[in-house]
């Protein structure tokens, strides 16, 4: 699949004068990235609200089209037929540019993930750049200016401080999210996504999840990129009951659509980037199984974690706000701290003694650290809420 | 290619902007913003030094410039901390108003 | 010059100077951002991607946000309102500011600058820069990570509503 | 510790999400309402409707248009014009007929005073509630043919209420009939 996929783009870009072909070959590359998560995209949101659903003991969307499937496409048609209203005090270039950005940095960061390999040792990957990673997070690190430039221009109490909420939980949870994938860097020794996932090559037991930091890091990176993508449990910047929409609360119509969309494809790409650095990318479990193309594992893997997130949406209740910033600081933070060096004491012992004495001495260290960190985040202020009144 | 002129001419550019916005603009977060300006321009121009050097593959002038980034980082946060502490104190940003010393 | 270099220029050189004439202190902010996404280019066209990618994690992310909080977090009366957003001795300023930019051209026109470029076999490595800060430089890395403390705590103490 | 508590929701939400596939009668819990609807509850009431007997609606109208309800209805919304001519009641008393009968239910408050105060059980409360209409007008406003609904209706909508009316008419009969009896027997003897 992957060497037709090549021979494809080599076809068509053949076709085009000398001058024009490295346009043509990128153009070549995003295309198909577009449109598969764009498709990923819609079907998530029906997929996501019937599970919803399911989980509430509801039906869930199941009326346009077979099974409710065709909702998203009655949603695009209603937005789109929307109004754009821009408030009459609203900085209109601001206004505009904001969803414009957030869009752009969303679908950019999928321009380093790769997809699968040629037997021939070519990847399926838009560019292979060799800072992948740093390219990654600095281009996502942008969602937080275009969040602020959409609270800011509307000119709006609410969406302000959903903007300041929206950029305040971002920027805590991007340090134990760096630090939990430095780990990873540490051990592959390289920034370069596509090298990362040929250090996973070879099976399942090869997978970075599979060691006693990559598990604890694994999940650290799932809760940041939840609260990254600013979903539930940590959906507080745009909380419905609490500040109506947050920083989008003066935007409708294609505007607003965008910003969902750029939710969505931020959230694909974090569990694109999950996938790649923890989950062995586009390797097939076992070898014996690497019949089977490597976009198939890829999006396999995918889906499996976009469920979870799911399942923990439909499941968790929304945090507040100074227990979502003490869980960044307190608990994550330190952890992942933990984590760096055990993940240095783990290529260390691997390397000398092999991986059972790696489990041996690394596993104690990361339980210690979890069991004494999360006893101390229930100390005074971040246990359960004492109401002064109701008891 | 460009040449190492082209380099030095922006930067030169970027630095008399930088050092304009501090000496003539109000407001005490512009010219915060001022001497950022100033330091990337120098920045570029240790990346446009080593790039046009005789020997690029030592890795002196990245790391200069990897340096100055964590010091200008550090020089935003505590010259904002002052900033946000001077307003609190006289509800003042235009550096023309905080004329008082004492304490 | 080429093409690449004289966009990525205009780009730089339209922020800086939306950054010195805007009015409003956040539409100044945002055009900062402007230059260094312009800088950041030229730091990947200058084979050092991942100084480019820093600067944008750095600069973008952390000190512009830091910055519109502040702005956000000081309002100034005396600025928004009708007074000029230029000092009075803005005269002088520019003439300082003109006066260096001829000197600096002056300087850059009389040196004996090396019109060529030495090819490199591969942009700069990130492996090969951490060897070297974690060998040679391994002094100043521990004096800027002392730095860096030393300014968080310094900011977090000075910024502090009560300093008890 | 931490986290323990998430991971015991989740097996919950778990279960949920499983047996709406597995066990859908206990799980799936809602109704599907275009489709399917819940029975109407007996003391549910909407708007009110004129009770007719027997299957002609012109003829077996119970209302004789004495006017109670419509001084009594609080916003007013009843409009009734009597007829000219008398028609024998149930007991086989002449009584007038309403020519005109109209209640507009866009005024109505649905609070069953004019059943109350109905002293021949002309009027009962519908169940009725898909009555939106494209005519903001005309279409609320109910006249006597689109009142009119019969006794079968009543007793399928309030069946406990029709059986307690349907007995004291009963009984009036009896009564009307012995007393008719009763004079005839003395006309007789006179």
């Amino acid at each position: 699949m992957e060497v037709l996929l090549l021979s494809i783009k080599e076809q068509l870009v053949a076709l085009f004068p000398a001058v024009l072909q490295p346009l043509a070959g990128h153009l070549l590359s995003i295309t198909p990235v577009l449109g598969v998560f764009a498709g990923c995209f819609a079907l998530t949101t029906v997929l996501e609200r019937k599970a919803l659903g399911r989980i509430q003991n509801r039906f869930g969307p199941n009326r346009v089209g077979p099974a409710g499937l065709l909702q998203p496409v009655a949603d695009g048609l209603k937005m789109i037929f929307k109004e754009d209203i821009v408030p009459l005090k609203a900085d209109r270039t601001v206004h505009f540019l904001a969803p414009v950005l957030l869009a752009t940095t969303a679908l950019l960061v999928f321009s380093v993930i790769p997809f699968g390999q040629a037997p021939d040792g070519r990847h399926l990957v838009p560019v292979d750049l060799e800072v992948g990673l740093i390219f990654f997070f600095a281009v996502g690190s942008l969602a937080e200016l275009a969040v602020f430039m959409a609270g800011w221009s509307s000119r709006n109490k609410y969406a302000m401080l959903g903007a300041m909420r929206a950029i305040a939980q971002m920027i805590s949870y991007e340090a134990p999210m760096l630090l939990s994938v430095l780990t990873v860097v540490l051990i592959s020794g390289s920034l370069s996504l596509v090298d990362i996932v040929g250090t996973q090559a070879g099976g399942f037991w090869h997978w970075h999840v599979l060691t006693p930091w990559g598990a604890a890091a694994f999940l650290l990176f799932l809760t940041a990129a939840l609260a990254e993508s600013n979903r539930s449990p940590f959906d507080i910047p745009e909380a419905e009951s609490e500040i109506i929409a947050g920083h989008m609360i003066e935007y409708s119509g294609f505007k607003y659509a965008l910003f969902f969309l750029a939710e969505y494809l931020g959230l694909f790409a974090m569990t694109s980037l999950a996938v790649t650095l923890f989950l062995g990318g586009f390797h097939p479990p076992i070898p014996q199984l690497a019949f089977v193309p490597g976009p198939i594992w890829f999006f396999g893997k995918f889906v499996v974690i976009i469920a979870f997130f799911i399942w923990i949406r439909g499941t968790l209740p929304r945090l507040r706000m100074d227990q979502l910033l003490q869980l960044a600081w307190k608990f994550m933070l330190p952890m992942a701290v933990v984590l760096l060096i055990v993940a240095a004491a783990w290529h260390r012992i691997s390397l000398t003694w092999g991986p059972v004495f790696g489990w041996l001495f690394c596993s104690p260290p990361v339980i210690m650290a979890y069991l004494m960190l999360g006893r101390g985040g229930a100390g005074k202020k971040g246990g359960p809420r004492v109401y002064r009144y109701v008891n | 290619m460009d040449s190492l002129s082209d380099y030095l001419l922006l930067s030169a550019l970027l630095f008399s902007l930088g050092l304009c916005v501090t000496l003539v603009r109000r407001h005490a977060i512009l010219v915060l913003i001022g001497i950022e300006l100033m330091l990337n321009a120098a920045n570029l121009n240790f990346i446009a030094f080593w790039r046009f050097g005789p020997n690029p593959e030592a890795l002196d002038g990245l790391l200069f410039v990897l340096f100055s980034l964590a010091v200008a980082a550090a020089e935003a946060a505590v010259g904002l901390a002052l900033i946000l502490a001077v307003y609190r104190r006289y509800s003042v940003t235009d550096v023309e108003n905080i004329d008082e010393l004492k304490g | 010059m080429s093409l690449t270099f004289a966009i990525i220029a205009a780009i730089v050189l339209t922020g800086a100077i939306g950054l010195s004439v805007l009015r409003k202190t956040v539409h100044c902010v945002l055009s900062l951002t402007i230059v260094f996404f312009g800088l950041a280019m030229l730091y990947i066209r200058l084979d050092a991607p991942f100084l480019g990618f820093a600067l944008v994690l750095i600069y973008v992310s952390a000190v512009t946000i830091l910055i519109l909080f502040t702005v956000l977090l000081t309002r100034n009366r005396e600025i928004e309102t009708d007074v000029s957003p230029y000092s009075r001795g803005s005269i002088a300023g520019l003439i300082v500011g003109g006066s260096v930019f001829a000197g600096l051209i002056w300087m850059i026109y009389r040196a004996p600058l090396s019109r060529g470029i030495t090819e490199l076999e591969s942009p700069a490595s990130v492996k090969s820069l951490g060897e070297r800060l974690m060998t040679e430089y391994v002094l100043p890395l521990e004096v800027i990570a002392l730095l860096l403390t030393a300014a968080m705590i310094g900011a977090v103490i000075v910024a502090m509503k009560d300093p008890g | 510790m931490i986290g323990s508590g998430i991971v015991k929701g989740m097996a919950q939400t778990a279960k949920n999400f499983a047996g709406t596939y597995i066990a859908p009668r206990k799980y799936l819990v809602t109704v599907e309402y275009p489709e399917e609807r819940l029975p109407a509850k007996e003391n549910a009431r909407n708007f009110p409707f004129l009770v007719f007997d027997g299957d002609d609606p012109e003829a077996g109208l119970r209302c004789v248009a004495c006017r109670i309800c419509e001084k009594e209805c609080p916003p007013q919304c009843i409009y009734i014009e009597k007829d000219k001519e008398k028609k024998p009641d149930y007991v086989g008393k002449m009584q007038f007929q309403p020519s005109v009968f109209d209640i507009d239910i866009s005024v109505c408050m649905s609070c069953q005073i004019c059943v109350e105060v109905c002293p021949f059980d002309a009027i009962r409360m519908d169940t009725e509630f898909e009555l939106s209409n494209p005519d903001r007008f005309g279409g609320l406003l109910l006249d006597k043919r689109r009142l009119a609904k019969s006794n079968e209706y009543c007793a399928e909508i309030h069946p406990e209420e029709t059986e307690q009316t349907e007995a004291r008419r009963a009984e009036d009969v009896r009564k009307a009939v012995a007393k008719k009896q009763a004079r005839q027997q003395a006309a007789s003897s006179d």
